[in-house]
Parts: structure tokens; sequence; C-alpha cells
């Protein structure tokens, strides 16, 4: 039962994942994604991975959709653009749209072979989860800390008021083509 | 007990390096953070390079349980030896080129990540050990930055992204299949593992920037610098060559792997030979060489020759301190050198010049340098499995090389006409720092004995090589 | 759950991670592409998840969670980059990053 | 140790040239000269205190015990004549480019490594070794064509590379299938001479071993790179390539085959008879036709070295000595003749035979030089040359008359271009770039040494012969041993 | 004295000849290396003088071996040797050198010292290497000093600086040479490797053990030899053309020595022969057609050099019939009789040519017997002696000896003896014209400008010569006996006949001045004076077709014109290599690949001319590509293969 619900809210996600990567608009697409975020989310709660699915509300849909907000805030999201981005998704979709089908495609027949339908599996209790991560895996915790850290020293380094050199320097001494 | 200490003392050290490191970072002057850095890289070599050859520790008996999830093994210590000497290596010549604070510490990290992917022996740790390397690569790329360095970084990043997408569906799969994240999960023969496993080795290629995944490799070779390069060229590739010798040593192993390394490995190997004739930028020619080499060593693991281990960690030992030495001469000439601007280098500056041939000579494979060593390898391999076609592709290919690698040998050594005359004027280069030279050295140093009395080398990485579970 | 409703959910989660991909193919604002690139990160999360679900196992979360890790340092340190491309080259289209080639 | 001392000294001795050419007052020089003769005579030394047996002297160390790879270097009268050969025409390539002042260091660095690659392939009896000193010949020598040489250096440098690094590649697989596919794994020659192989197999692996040595002794149509490289190399440049590349070539094509591949051999050896015949005759042919006397002579070492592979392919006593015999008299007889133009082109800048000539009346001893040197060429009696070629032809005698014929042939269009060339240089008024300064006795002296060689050896054979006839017998031994 | 002394007849001269080129230590004046060439010839003949004493009285069969070296099998043992054979040869040849050396010394006498040198140095080693030829007791030996007189007739033919046809000849004369020695090597290293030795009895022994079959190739290896080197019929071209040289040349290479050295070669290998009686005819049949063909053009000749040259020829024709007949013996002393007259007659005629201002053509001579008496009557003296006028002149008895042993050699010998005898009365005519025409009155237009006279240097050689080739009749029994064969006895008829054809020749002479038409006849018959353009066919056969391979394998046509490709064989695998290579790079890094891309990320043609490289820079290729790469491997997982190489 709570499979069906987890699969229908996995199928909507789907479609709102469509909408965000095909709309033209980055607000629009920046909400079709939450939306996606969010029914991922509820997902999870179905299939009874609670801790999951309030990180992903909480972290992804709170903190990192929030942080594109800002982004996107800044940035004058002209027509020009938007004309820009749907041309350009007229022309080149079908390509890209194949190959993502043939993936899909060849994972069905790896799935073929499920058939017993003996409801199997458990909720998973948050408890577990966080015996796991502090137990076993507190090398894996302390790695994913490293990991921010990282990514916050870039970003630090980045956003630094630094004053950088002109744009489109040339590349010095190209001589004929390489 | 003990054991579990010494294991995971490399990591601490560099973990605690890192840490120091970025606290030291914000000073005006970065130089205690790079010494920092240093001391911690230098500490957790150390012990990994002491137990380099002993035997692997039995599983079973841990306390914090990571046993599970790092390998305390000859290949890891491996990996992490050379991940931190690179690392070393990368601290040597980054200063110069870019000041930013930030540089020790992430070099640091990079190293950890390494050391974690090439210990990994399981997916939480591979995955985080690889995109450790990953961000912290990402975000040396864009120190300077630069338009360049802004745009490699970029490519890496988006690119990257979806080589770790591809990575986590693999685990996804194999783990939805099995149940487990170990790498024994991939000994069953199911379809939706091998579907996983060619995920895996897509996400593994893209970071060993093989054909297709190589397209990164000639743009972060010109456009980063060349210090953050020689981390992702050295450090991560070597993780990832042990993390792929660990996954071809589980048994059965996947067909996909052996097959996929193979085609790819050929592929690269003419692609990246092909593309390199007829560069004039030095950095860019290295990035195809780059690719060349992957694609040898790419071959060697899907030859599945009995030598292909030993074989594998003898071309990563003797390429590394090619390529590093290339890059390090390349930092020292400008930030993206070309044909014209290495001129008579010997003769200007004969010691960036002359470590910059033998460096050449030793990455088209000619004796004296390592470089002819690892030739003899790879055909060792090859010739072990009867692998004629790809022996067939190995030869094209270094046949191809001796072109570019001479073609840059000769510029490096012959002046331009009218260049010589005016020589003392354009030759007062800013001095290259004492750590730059010093690492100039080493490398060539290694080049050479590696080259000329490789027999206790060989003998160590055989024991590591053995000593892995 | 039936090892079916598991075969759905993988499925779907593959098609997410194909609809990202298809995204990062076809987006030509950096941003976007960065939005595309967490539709193909959410693919292999609910893949973990409903594996989790299926084995009763907390490994699946547990990677759940080391993949958001990731997803959000990979979201701070490119918006970064995207923000100091826009400052110092004023481009904010992907196809015009493209100075280094051949 | 004195083995060793042969490779190190040359290699240490060449690498300390680089910062003595700081010092200046030539000291560089007189590095390069010690660092040449002390082993020499060392060599002369170890010679007269060996053991008269099959080996005169002989070391072995271990080098990569893991793959399977020793240092194994072994002396017998072939490897010391050519050891004495290249010892001597290294010392006398660093006298004759007393006035090479541009980055003399490194120079003379390149001469020395030249040497002692070549010297380490004339010792080494691990086929890994070898393939690794035969390799290692190639860069200095490349630096050499390629920084100090004239013209068109770059091209003809990359050329001489290509070449012979492709084919060292057929080297290395077939050494790596011939070592690496039997157990024990090991490169030892006098261990893989036990192993029997399946006569198909002798043959490929001796394709992959004939690839390398043809291409440079060289044999046509492997020869494209020998002309340009001569041509445009420094004269101490063209004297070690003919007097030490080429030989190199065609040490391991004597030593080697015969040695491990005794089945093989015989299979190829009609073929490499027909390969030798042709390229006797068309270099001799081509030599005929040239305008520059460098590239004439290096045609005629094309043809010469030929008469070397159909004695090789001989495989009976008076071939295979012909053949060796042949290998020392070239080295002694070519270099003098690059030696000689080099010092002609020194002194007037232009090598071409129509602008050259009068040499008989403003400069005698050269005439004189030339004439002896060309006699050689065409294998006067008395010059060693006529020694090795009788030889030669006497053994085809033992074979195929056919050969024994083409030989002649050769042997005679040799005096066609012989002619040609001495009437060009020496005879005549004056030509516009005349010679008018005769050799000085200090360039005399390397020039007496190459004589010395020349008619010495041709006058008293013995000296060549008696040490040469252990290799030889060793080679027929193994031939004769599987010969129906 | 040691009764080896005799092996310092090679060193003597060889060391003299490296004295007079003044290298090293000792550094000579003109006058030095005057007496050092003089000494070093003189002192050779008497030395080979005191060994022919030694070898007539007693055991004439020295051998000092040089010294022995094994070949596998094979033992090369060096050693001279000193047997009747040897003895007659090597004496005349060492008087015949000191009687030309010195004569020289006259001639040379306004030479360059430079120039002067050389001359004499190479004179000297020439002798050296003759005598090394003549006493060689081993094949290489004797092919050391056959080679040896190829070179220095090489250099003394091109020794006029000034005068390209003398380098030409010089050439000409080595490369016909060498092709007879290449015939002669290939002979020696054939019986080096049935005897496995190298002693010439030991081959010669070895030759008669041989099967006949191979045998007769041996010996006709070894004719070869001999006759290019004696410029019989069909390499004669050289000799004629080899007159550029200096006159004493002339006389002692090219006239007395070196060419006759074939008839001492088929004498030295004698029993060889004798045991292959076909080619003992062949032999014969060309020394008769050489003797005829030589003798007919010498009576065309209107340049007395080339006169004496076909002359040359012809005599040596003569050596070569007895030779054929089995009578070596008699050969020889013709050998040294023709040396002694000939020496003379080259000597004489340079003489006079020099005193009617260095014209060499018959007329010139006109009036020398007024200018140069001494010489113009030594002339007549060798002339005689050349047209053998009975009983008074040496060159009768050896040609009569000739002429009997043809004649009692079978049916074979008849037609031989006609032939030569046509070859006597031809010589008796040529030789008698030449005189008569020096006898008559100067014919010079301008008068030749004055020159010294002739010294005692010139003239002692002359007077002595002389003497020599009347009275050296006496010489020719013993000789024959020295070597160990009955004299010949005459036959009366074969005697009368021959000299009745020698005077027949005289009288054709005397006609030929008494008709002056006839005389101009003769000089019109410019294609018979050329010796029927024989050489002419050579060069349109073999020298031109091979100078047109050897340019165009060297890139150029005929007419100069360069064809594209240089040396085509090499040309190929470097042709193959970089065509090769251009397709690679094209194929990798061109449009098409690009191309293709585009296509699939399906690209408008205005983006497509943006980037001509598969490296477009643009992510969305890029990650186009690994999309591909993905979903490639997950093809390759889904059929997971066996692949080949497994």
């Amino acid at each position: 039962m709570s499979a069906m619900v987890a699969i229908v809210a996995g199928g909507l996600a789907v479609v709102a994942a469509l909408l965000a990567v095909t709309s033209s608009d980055a607000v629009r697409s920046l909400f079709a994604l939450l939306a996606a975020l969010l029914t991922l989310a509820a997902a999870f709660f179905a299939l009874g991975a609670d801790f999951a699915g309030a990180l992903q509300i909480l972290i992804y849909a709170g903190a990192v959709a929030a942080v594109f907000v800002f982004v996107v805030m800044t940035i004058t999201n002209s027509d020009a653009l938007r004309a820009a981005e749907h041309s350009r998704l007229r022309r080149v979709w079908p390509v890209p749209a194949a190959v993502a089908i043939l993936i899909v495609l060849m994972v069905l027949p790896a799935l073929r072979g499920a058939k017993s339908s003996a409801a199997v599996g458990a909720a998973i209790p948050v408890r577990a989860v966080g015996a796991l991560l502090f137990g076993p895996w507190a090398v894996v915790v302390e790695l994913a800390s490293f990991l921010l850290l990282a990514a916050m020293l870039g970003a630090r380094h980045l956003g630094r008021r630094a004053p950088s050199p002109p744009p489109n320097e040339p590349l010095q001494g190209r001589d004929g083509p390489s | 007990m003990n054991i579990d200490v010494i294991a995971l003392a490399p990591f601490a050290v560099l973990a605690a390096a890192a840490i120091v490191a970025m606290l030291l970072a914000p000073l005006g002057d970065c130089r205690p953070a790079y010494i920092a850095a240093a001391f911690g890289l230098v500490c957790a070599a150390l012990p990994a390079l002491v137990r380099l050859g002993a035997g692997a520790a039995v599983a079973g008996r841990a306390t914090g349980g990571f046993t599970a999830l790092l390998a305390d093994d000859g290949l890891a210590r491996f990996g992490i030896v050379i991940s931190c000497l690179s690392g070393l290596a990368a601290l040597a010549f980054l200063r110069p080129s870019v000041r930013a604070p930030e540089g020790a510490a992430l070099v640091v990290i990079a190293a950890l990540g390494a050391a974690t992917l090439s210990a990994a022996i399981h997916a939480a740790t591979l995955f985080l050990g690889l995109e450790i390397v990953s961000v912290a690569s990402i975000a040396l790329f864009v120190l300077p930055l630069t338009r360049p360095a802004l745009e490699a970084g970029y490519k890496f990043l988006i690119l990257g992204g979806v080589g770790a997408g591809a990575l986590l569906l693999a685990f996804a799969l194999s783990y939805a299949a099995t149940g487990r994240l170990g790498f024994a999960a991939w000994s069953d023969g199911s379809l939706l593992t091998a579907l996983g496993a060619a995920l895996l080795l897509a996400g593994l290629a893209f970071k060993l920037s093989l054909v297709p995944f190589h397209m990164w490799a000639p743009d972060v070779y010109e456009g980063a610098p060349a210090a953050a390069v020689s981390i992702a060229g050295i450090a991560s590739k070597t993780a990832v060559v042990i993390v792929l010798l660990r996954l071809t040593a589980v048994s059965p192993p996947e067909p996909v792997w052996t097959g996929g390394l193979a085609l790819a490995g050929a592929a690269s190997i003419l692609f990246g030979n092909l593309l390199a004739l007829r560069q004039t930028s030095l950095t860019r020619m290295l990035g195809y060489s780059s690719v060349a080499h992957s694609g040898c060593l790419a071959v060697i693991l899907g030859s599945g020759a009995p030598i292909a281990r030993e074989a594998a960690l003898f071309y990563l030992a003797a390429y590394a301190p090619a390529l590093l030495a290339a890059l390090c001469a390349a930092a020292a000439v400008g930030p993206d050198p070309h044909l014209n601007e290495l001129r008579a280098l010997v003769w200007r500056r004969p010691l960036i010049g002359a470590v910059l041939a033998l460096s050449l000579v030793s990455l088209a494979g000619l004796p004296i340098a390592a470089g002819f060593l690892t030739k003899l390898y790879l055909f060792a391999a090859l010739l072990e499995s009867h692998a004629w076609a790809l022996l067939g592709i190995a030869v094209v290919g270094s046949a191809l090389g001796f072109f570019y690698y001479f073609r840059f040998l000769i510029a490096a050594f012959t002046a331009e006409p009218g260049v010589e005359a005016q020589d003392d004027r354009w030759t007062r280069p800013a001095a290259f720092p004492f750590p730059g030279r010093a690492v100039l050295l080493a490398c060539a140093l290694l080049m050479l004995v590696i080259g000329v009395y490789p027999g206790p080398l060989i003998g160590v990485l055989r024991a590591a090589a053995t000593a892995s579970r | 759950m039936t090892d079916q409703s598991l075969a759905m959910l993988l499925v779907l989660a593959t098609t997410l991670f194909a609809v990202g991909l298809f995204g990062v193919l076809v987006r030509r604002g950096v941003l976007l592409q960065l939005i595309a690139l967490e539709v193909l990160l959410a693919g292999p999360a609910l893949a973990f998840i409903a594996a989790g679900a299926r084995r009763g196992d907390a490994q699946g979360q547990a990677m759940f969670v080391i993949l958001l890790v990731f997803a959000a340092a990979e979201v701070a340190i490119g918006l970064a980059l995207y923000l100091r491309l826009r400052r110092c080259a004023d481009v904010s289209d992907s196809d015009s990053v493209s100075q280094l080639r051949s | 140790m004195a083995l060793t001392l042969q490779i190190l000294l040359p290699f240490f001795g060449g690498l300390a040239c680089i910062p003595a050419a700081r010092l200046g007052r030539n000291a560089e020089r007189w590095v390069a000269l010690a660092s040449l003769l002390i082993p020499l005579m060392v060599l002369g030394l170890t010679c007269l205190g060996g053991d008269p047996g099959r080996w005169i002297a002989q070391y072995r160390v271990a080098w990569a015990p893991s793959l399977g790879i020793d240092v194994i270097f072994a002396l017998d009268g072939l490897s010391a004549l050519l050891l004495a050969v290249s010892l001597v025409l290294g010392a006398v390539s660093v006298v004759i480019s007393w006035q090479v002042h541009e980055r003399s260091g490194l120079f003379h660095a390149a001469l020395c490594w030249t040497v002692a690659a070549s010297n380490g392939v004339f010792l080494s009896f691990d086929l890994l070794v070898f393939a690794f000193f035969w390799e290692g010949m190639l860069v200095p020598s490349f630096l050499l064509i390629a920084l100090w040489g004239h013209g068109k250096r770059e091209a003809a440098a990359i050329k001489f590379l290509v070449f012979n690094a492709v084919a060292g590649l057929g080297l290395l697989a077939a050494v790596f299938y011939l070592g690496a596919t039997g157990r024990p794994v090991s490169f030892d020659a006098f261990v893989l001479q036990g192993r029997h192989l399946a006569p198909i197999t002798q043959v490929w692996l001796l394709l992959g071993f004939a690839l390398a040595f043809l291409v440079k002794l060289p044999v046509p149509p492997l020869h494209a790179w020998l002309p340009d490289a001569h041509t445009q190399a420094p004269t101490a440049g063209s004297i070690l390539l003919a007097g030490l590349l080429l030989k190199t070539g065609a040490y391991g094509l004597f030593r080697f085959p015969a040695m491990l591949f005794p089945n093989g051999f015989l299979a190829l050896a009609p073929y490499g008879l027909a390969l030798g015949g042709f390229g006797a005759v068309y270099g001799a042919t081509l030599a005929c036709a040239q305008t520059d006397a460098k590239r004439l002579v290096a045609y005629t070492s094309v043809a010469h070295m030929s008469i070397v592979l159909m004695g090789i392919c001989g495989g009976r006593h008076f071939a295979m000595t012909g053949a060796a015999v042949q290998m020392i008299a070239h080295a002694f007889s070519a270099s003098a003749l690059f030696l000689l133009i080099g010092m002609v082109y020194d002194r007037v800048g232009t090598r071409d035979l129509r602008k050259l000539g009068g040499l008989q009346q403003t400069a005698p001893r050269f005439a004189a030089a030339f004439a002896l040197f060309f006699s050689a060429a065409l294998a006067m009696p008395g010059t060693a040359n006529f020694l090795g070629e009788s030889l030669v032809i006497t053994g085809m005698f033992q074979g195929n008359w056919i050969f024994a014929a083409v030989a002649l042939v050769s042997l005679l269009i040799a005096v066609v271009y012989a002619t040609r060339l001495l009437i060009a240089i020496i005879f005549g008024a004056p030509g516009p770039a005349a010679v008018t300064q005769d050799l000085s006795l200090g360039e005399l002296a390397p020039i007496v040494v190459l004589a010395a060689g020349t008619i010495l050896f041709g006058l008293f054979p013995q000296l060549l012969i008696l040490p040469l006839a252990t290799a030889v017998d060793a080679a027929v031994a193994s031939l004769d041993a599987v010969r129906p | 004295m040691s009764s080896n002394f005799w092996l310092l007849l090679v060193p003597v001269p060889t060391l003299a000849a490296f004295m007079t080129l003044a290298f090293g230590p000792f550094w000579l004046g003109p006058s030095q290396v005057r007496a050092v060439a003089l000494a070093g010839a003189w002192l050779t003949a008497a030395l080979m003088l005191a060994a022919s004493g030694v070898c007539a009285s007693g055991t004439c069969h020295l051998l000092a071996p040089v010294f022995t070296v094994k070949v596998g099998t094979a033992s090369v043992a060096l050693a001279l040797i000193l047997d009747p054979l040897a003895t007659v040869v090597g004496t005349t040849v060492a008087i015949v050198g000191g009687f030309v050396i010195s004569y020289s010394l006259g001639y040379m006498a306004r030479a360059r010292l430079a120039d002067l040198r050389r001359f004499f140095a190479y004179m000297n080693l020439f002798l050296g290497a003759m005598l090394t030829m003549v006493m060689a007791g081993d094949s290489i030996n004797f092919f050391l000093g056959w080679e040896m007189m190829g070179l220095c007739s090489f250099f003394l033919i091109g020794y006029n600086m000034s005068l390209p046809r003398a380098f030409a000849a010089g050439r000409k004369a080595f490369v016909i040479t060498r092709f007879g020695d290449v015939l002669l090597l290939a002979g020696l290293l054939l019986l080096f490797y049935e005897a496995g030795g190298v002693r010439i009895d030991a081959l010669v022994n070895a030759a008669l053990v041989m099967p006949p079959g191979r045998r007769s190739v041996v010996a006709v290896l070894l004719l070869g030899g001999a006759l290019a080197k004696s410029a019989q019929l069909p390499f004669h071209t050289w000799l004629p053309v080899a007159m550029a040289g200096p006159t004493p040349v002339s006389a002692l290479l090219h006239s007395a020595t070196m060419v006759a050295a074939g008839a001492f070669l088929l004498a030295r290998f004698a029993p060889l022969f004798a045991a292959t009686p076909e080619v003992l005819a062949a032999v014969a049949m060309v020394g008769a057609f050489s003797s005829c063909f030589g003798a007919l053009v010498a009576v065309f000749q209107t340049d007395v050099k080339r006169m004496l040259a076909y002359s040359s020829i012809s005599q040596i024709g003569f050596m070569i019939i007895s030779i054929g007949v089995g009578a070596p013996q008699v050969a020889i002393a013709h050998f040294v009789i023709h040396a002694i007259f000939k020496s003379l007659l080259f000597l004489s005629a340079g003489d006079m040519a020099y005193a009617a201002g260095g014209r060499t053509d018959i007329a010139a001579l006109a009036g020398s017997s007024t200018r140069r008496p001494i010489a113009y009557f030594s002339f007549a003296a060798g002339a005689a002696s050349l047209a053998g006028l009975p009983l008074i002149t040496a060159g009768w008895w050896s040609k009569e000896a000739i002429l009997a042993s043809a004649v009692s050699a079978g049916p074979l010998g008849e037609i031989l003896w006609s032939l030569a005898l046509i070859a006597v009365a031809l010589t008796a005519t040529y030789a008698t014209r030449a005189v008569l025409v020096g006898a008559g009155p100067s014919t010079l237009l301008a008068r030749p400008p004055a020159v010294p006279p002739a010294g005692i240097a010139t003239n002692a050689p002359l007077v002595l010569l002389a003497a020599a080739s009347l009275a050296g009749g006496l010489l020719v029994g013993p000789i024959v006996r020295f070597l160990g064969a009955a004299e010949p006895d005459t036959p009366a008829f074969s005697a009368i006949v021959g000299a009745a054809a020698v005077l027949l020749g005289v009288s054709a002479a005397f006609a030929l001045r008494r008709h002056p038409h006839l005389a101009s006849r003769i000089a019109r018959a410019r294609k018979v004076r050329q010796g029927f353009r024989i050489d002419a066919v050579y060069q349109q056969r073999f020298v031109r077709p091979f100078r047109h391979l050897a340019y165009w394998l060297n890139g150029v046509r005929r007419g100069g014109r360069s064809s594209g490709i240089v040396d085509p064989l090499g040309a190929v695998p470097v042709l193959g290599i970089v065509w090769l290579v251009r397709r690679m790079i094209h194929w990798a890094a061109v449009d098409r690949v690009d191309r293709v891309w585009m296509r699939l990320a399906g690209m408008v043609p205005e983006l497509s001319s943006f980037s001509r490289r598969s490296q477009t820079g643009r992510v969305r290729d890029y990650a186009l590509s690994l999309i591909f790469g993905i979903a490639a491997l997950l093809l390759l997982a889904l059929k997971s293969p066996r692949l080949p190489w497994h």
C-alpha cells in the first residue's frame, strides 16, 4: 500500500523534474525542482525512511533550494535569455532525449526478474540510522565533513573580493592551429 | 587495535594538518599554512611508506569496524604514499603561481581524499574519497581566478557531477540487487549488478580520463594551475587505478570491467596520441598524453594478465615523477607555455630545461629514464594475455608518441636563430623558488634511479601488490 | 513492499537520473545546468531509499545522507563558481564558456 | 668489474663534461678523452690477463631479480675488438672536434654517452639489458645530429630517431615474448639458448629481432634514415654513426639470431642473403650518382654493411669470419672517409664534388690519405676490407654461387664510385673551392690511427681472425647443431 | 749473406716510393727525390741480378713463408717464392724499370717538385707491386701485387693534372682491368675454397683434382683476369687511350711489364690450363686474333704512341698464342725480348717527340734522324727487333720460337700459325713505316723550340737497350731451357716462311712510301684506326645504361630533369609512414569527427562553423560524449560479450 504511495509520489517527482529541466525560465524551473524534491520527500516518508525524508525537506528543499533562490534573485532574467533557452531547447532536444530514453530502456530488462510478491522489509527507525552513522560509519561522517570543508573553502575563495583579472584574458603565444 | 591506529594514522594526520592549515590560512602571510601542510603530508606519508611491503591487516579484528570501509594493505599504503608525495610536490610549486591562503588546506584535503579512495573497499568510502578529491581539485583549479582557470573548474564541476551521479546510481543498483555496499557485492552475476558495474566503470573512467570520458583533461591541464593539475593527474589517477585493481580482483569480476577497460584504453591510446600530435601548448599536450597514458594503464588492467597488478603499480610509480617534472617545468616557464616559448630552454634555464627534457624522454619511453621500463611492463602484460590487437595499438601509440614528445624536446634544445644572441637579456626570469627546484631535482633523480636500478622498487611493489585483500 | 514495487521505484529513479542528464544536455544557462544536476542526483537518492526500505537496512539512508552532503557541496561551489564567472567574464551561458578547446 | 667500467666510466665522464665545460681551457675535452682512453687501457689489460677459453671475462649481478633481469656482461674476442673500436673512434671524434665550441660540454657528453651505450650493447647478454642499451643509444646520437648538424638537421634527426625507435619496439616485443612466456621468466641469453622453441615461433621472434638490427645496419629498403643522418650530422657524429651504430646492428645480427633461433636463422638465411646481395648492389649503384661526398660515402656504407649481412647469413666459417672482419674494417675505413670529408668541409665549406678538386697539387698528404682509404673502400688487398670481403665471397662459394657473383658485382661497382670521387676530389686543376692548406700534424694523428687500423689488420689478418675465432665457432656450431 | 736476401726485393722499391713522397721524417728536395728514386730502382735491379745469380747457380726453388693463419678449417699461408719463372720475369722487370726510371730523370727535368714526388713514388711503388706479384707464392700476395699495379697505373695515367682526358683514360683503364680483376679474384677464391689454402702450388694441385666442369670455370675466370690485364681482344680498349700518360709510364707499365702480366698469370697457372684443353684452345685463338687485330690497327695509326700501344696488343697476342699451344716458356722468352725492345721504342719515340715540340704523331717524327740521331737509331734498332728482321734481331728469335711451337701443335696449330704469319707481316709493315718516316726530311712547318740536347741519363738507357734488342736473340734459347723446357727445334720451312713474311711486310712499307696515295688512303681510314670503334659499342651497351640507372635511382631522369623521387626503395617506408600519420591526424583531429558531433548535438550550420575540432570546448558536447560512453558501457554490460582477447 505504502509502496503504491511512494510510486505515485515518485511519478509526480519525475513530472516535476521534467518541468524543471524543460521550463526556460530560471525561477519557474527552480520551483519545479522544489516540487520534485518535496514529492520525493513524501515518497521517502511513504517508504518508511522518515530520517531521510526529514533531511530531504530540511536540507534540500530548505537550505539548498533557498541558496538557489538567492542566486536566482541576483540575476535579471531577461526575455532574450529566456528566448535563447527556449530556441535552444527546441533545437537540440532530440538526441539527448533519445539517449536518456535509451538508458532507461536499458535498465528495464534487468528488473524483469522481480516476481515474488511477498512483502518484505520494514520501516527503519531513525535510531538505527544514527547507530550506523555514529557507530561503524564514524569515519564516513568525518570524511563527509571534509567534503563540505573543501567545498566551503572553494566557495570562500571564489567569493573573495579579489581584484579579478580582466575578462577574456588572451591565451598568449598560441601559434597556429593546435 | 594498535594495527588499526597505525592504519588510521595517515588519515588522522592529514585531517589534522588540513584543519591547522585552514586555521593558519587567514594570516596575512600564507607561509606557515604551507609549512604546516607540508609537515602533515610528510608525517602522513611516513608510516605508510614504512609499512609499504608489510602484510595486509586481517579483516574482522576491527574495533571501530572501519575495516569494512577502509582496507589497510599494500595497495592502500602505496596510494597513500603517492598521494601525499604528489601533494607535497604540488605545495612546492603551487605558491608562486597563485597567492591563495586556502591552497595549502585544499591540497591536504585532496591528498586526504586520494588516500581514502586508495584505501576504500566500500561504496561510501569510495564515493566520498572520489568526491573529496574532485571538489578539492575544483577548488584548486579555480585558485588563480583567471578566466581559463574558472572555465576549467566549471567544466570539471558539471561533468564531475554527471560522473558522480552515474557512480551513485551504480551503487544504488548493486545495493538494490545484493543489499551490500562492499566491493564483494560486485561478485554476483545478476544483470542489475552488471548494469551497475557499467555505470561504476563510467564514473571511474571519467576520473581516469579515458576516451570518451576524457574531454575535460586537456582543458583542465591547459587552464588550471599546474600544481592543481598534478593533484588531479597523479594522486586521483593513482587512487582510481588502485580502486580498479581492487574491483578487478573481485572474483568473478564483471566482464564489463575488463572488456570496457580494454576498449576504452585502446581508444584512449589512439585518440590521446593522435590529438596530441600537433599541439603547441605544452600543458595541453601533457593533457592528451595523460589520456594516452591512462589508456595504457587501462589496457594493462583490462588485459587481466597475472602481471597486471604489479605492472599497473610500477607504471604509476614511474609515470608520476615524469608528469610531475613536466608540469613543474611548465609552471616554472609560464602559465601556459607554448612551443616557441620553450625554445632553447635548456640553455636559458639549464635545470628546468634539462629536467623537462628528461621527463619528455621518460614519457616517450626511452631508456635511462623510467619510462622505458613502463613501456616494457605494458608490453609484458599484453603479451602475457596474448592480447595481440591491444599490443598492436600500444605499439602504434608509442610510435606516434615519439613524434610529439621529441618535437618539444628539440624545441627545448634548439634556439631560434635570433634568440641566442639576446640570450642573457631575456633569460633573467623570475627566479624559480627553491621548493620548486627541489621538486624538479627530486623528480629527475627518481626517474633516473627507477630507470637504471628498478630492482628494489619492483620488489616492494610486488610485495604491495600481493599483500592486498 | 514487493519486488515489483522496488523495480518500479528503481525505474522511476533511473528516469529521474535520465531526466537530469537530459537537462544537463539541453540547458544553456549554467544555473539551469546546476538545477539539472540536482535532479540528476535525486535519482540515486530515491534508489538508495527504496533499496534500503526493501532490505530493511539503514545503509541506504546513510548513503542518502552522504549523497545529500555531496549535493550540498556541489551546489555551494557550483553557485560560487557561477557568480564568479559572471562577475569576471560576464557569462551565464555555458556555450560561451569555451575558450579552452581543440 | 673491468667490464662495467667500460660503460660507467664513459657515462659518468660524459656527465662530468657538462660542468667541466664551465672551467674552460678545454677541460671537457680532456675529461672526455680520459673517460674514453682509460677504459681502453683497462680493456687491454683484461684481454691480456683474460682466460683463453670461450669468454675472456664475465660479470653478472642481479638487476631486477623480481623481473628476472640480471646484468650479464661477457667479453669474447668479437666484443673486445668492437669495444676497442668504439673507444678508439670515440677518442678520435673527441680529438677531431677540438674546434667545436658551442655547448661543447653537452657535445662531449653526447659523444661519451653514445660510446657508453654502444659498449653496453657489445657487452650485455641479458636481452633486456641489451634492449635497454640499444634504445639508450638513440637519444645521445639524436642530440648529436639535431644540435650540431648541418642543413635540415632536425628533420634528419627525427627520421633517424623514429626509424630506429620504432624498429626497437620490434626487438622489445620479441625479447619480451621470448623471456616472459617461458618459465622461469628469464632474459639471460645463455638460459634462453637452452630453451627450444617451435621453428615457426623462432621465425617470428627472429623477424622481431631482425627488424631492429636491419634498420640499424641498415639494409635497403630500411636504409632511408642513413644518408640524411650521415649527411646532416657533424663530423664526429658521422664517425660514430658509421663506426658504432651500424656495427651494433651487425653485432646483434651476428650474435643473437644464430645463438637463440638456429632453426629460424636457417629458415630466413636465404632471404637475408638475397636482401644483402640486393642491398650491396643497390647501395653501390646509388653511390655512383651522388654529388655530395658525404652522401656518397653514406651509400657506400649501405653497400658494405649489406655485404656484412650476406656474410652473416652465409652462416658458415668463412662467411661469418668475413662478416666480422668486415665490420671492424668498415668501422675504420668509413669513419676515416667521413673524417677526411669533414676536414675538407671545414676548410672550404662545401662537399659538392663538382666544386672540389685538385687536392693532389694543393694538399698532397690529404690526397694520399684519400687514396689510401678509397683503396680500402674498394677492397684493395692489403687493407682489412679486402680480407673481409674476400672471406665473405669465399663463404658464398660455400653456399650459393649466385650470391658470390652478386658480391663481386658490387665490388666492381665500387671501383666506379671510388674513381669518381678520387678524380673529383684529388685530381684535376684546383676547383673553385680549392683546399689550400694541407693536413697539419695534429690533424694527421687521428688519420694515422685509423690508417694503422686499416693497414695493420690488412697485412696481419691473424690479429683479427684469431680473436674472432671463438665467437665465429660458437655461432657456426649452434647452427651446425640443427643443420640437416 | 743470408740466402733470403731476395726478400728485400719487395720492401726496397716500396720504401723508396714512400720516401719520395716526402712524408713524415724525411723532407726531400728535388735532387734528393731523384736520387732516392734512382737508388731504389737500381738497388732493386742489383738485388734481382744477385738473386738470379743464386738461382742460376744452385737449386732454384727458394721459398720464404711470411706467416700462416687458420680460418676455420683452411690455413692461409703467405709466402714468397723464387723459381725460374719468377727469376726471369723479375729480372726483366727490375732492369727495364731501372732503365726507364733513369731515363725519366731527364724526361722529368722540368716538373714541379710535387709532381716529381708523385711520379717517382708511383713508379717505384709499381716496381714493388710487380715484383710482389712475380714472386708471390700464394694467391693473396699475387692479387695484392696485381691490384697495386692497377692502382699505380690509374694514378700514372692520370698524372697530367691539366688533362681531363687523362683522368678519363685512367678511370677507363682501372674499371676495365678491375672487371678482369674481379673475375680473377673469383677464380682465386674458388681455388682457395677448394684447396683450403692459398699456396699457388697447392691451388694448382687442387685444381688438377677438381671436377672438370668446375676446373674449366676456374680456368675461364683466371683467363678473364689475364685478358683484361693484358688488353687482349674483348678488353683491349683501355690500352690505346692509356697512352695519355707520360711516355716513361707507357714504356714501363703499358707496354713492357704490367700489360704482359696477363701472360705471366697464365704461365703461373699453366698446369691448370694444360688440364683444360678446351680453355687452352680458346686462349690460343684469342691470342691469335688479338695479334692480327693489333697489328692491323697499328698499321693505320697516325700517332706513334697509339701505334705502339696496338703493337703491344698484338705482341702480347703472340705470347698468348704460345701459351695456348702449351709452350709458356717460349711466351716468357718473348715477354723478355718484347719488354726490351718495346720499352726502347717508347723511350726513343718519347725523346724524338720531345724534340719535335711534344707532338707524337708519326708525321712529326720526320727529320728526327737529324734532330736526335741517337734516339732515332735506337728507335730503328727497336723497330727492327719488333719487325723481327731475320737473324740480326732478338725479336726474330723469339718470334720464330713462337711460330715453331705453334706449327708443331697439331691441326689447330696450323691455323694459329697462319694467323700469326699475317700478324708478323703487318708488324714488319708498321714498324718499318715509322722508321722510314723518321728518316725523311723534317715536315714541321714551324721550327720546334730549341730543346736541350738529351743528357746521359736519357741516352745511356737508349743505347744499352738498343744493343740488347739487337743482340738479345742469344738469350732466347737459354731462357727457355732455364725455364725447364726443351728448346723447340725450328722446322726449316717455318723459319723460311717467317722470314719471308717479315721481308714482305718490310717491302710493303717501302711500297707505301713510294705511293703516297696509298698512305693518304690509310690516313683516311678512320674507322679502322679507331680499332673498329669497339669501345664506342661498350659505351653504348654498358656504360650509358648503368649511368642512366644510377642517376634515375638518384632522382634524375635522362636529360638532367629531376623526377620527384630520390632513392625510391628507401623512400617507400618513409612515404608509407608519413602517409599513415597524415591520414590518422586527418581522421582524428579534423572536421569529420567534429561534424558528426555537431549533427548529433543537432547543431545548425552557423554553429558548426564555430568550431572545427573534436574538442569543441562546450561542456554540452563533452557531456554528450560522456553520456554516449555511459550508454555504450551499459550496452556492453547487457551483452557482456566474451571479448576476442580472452
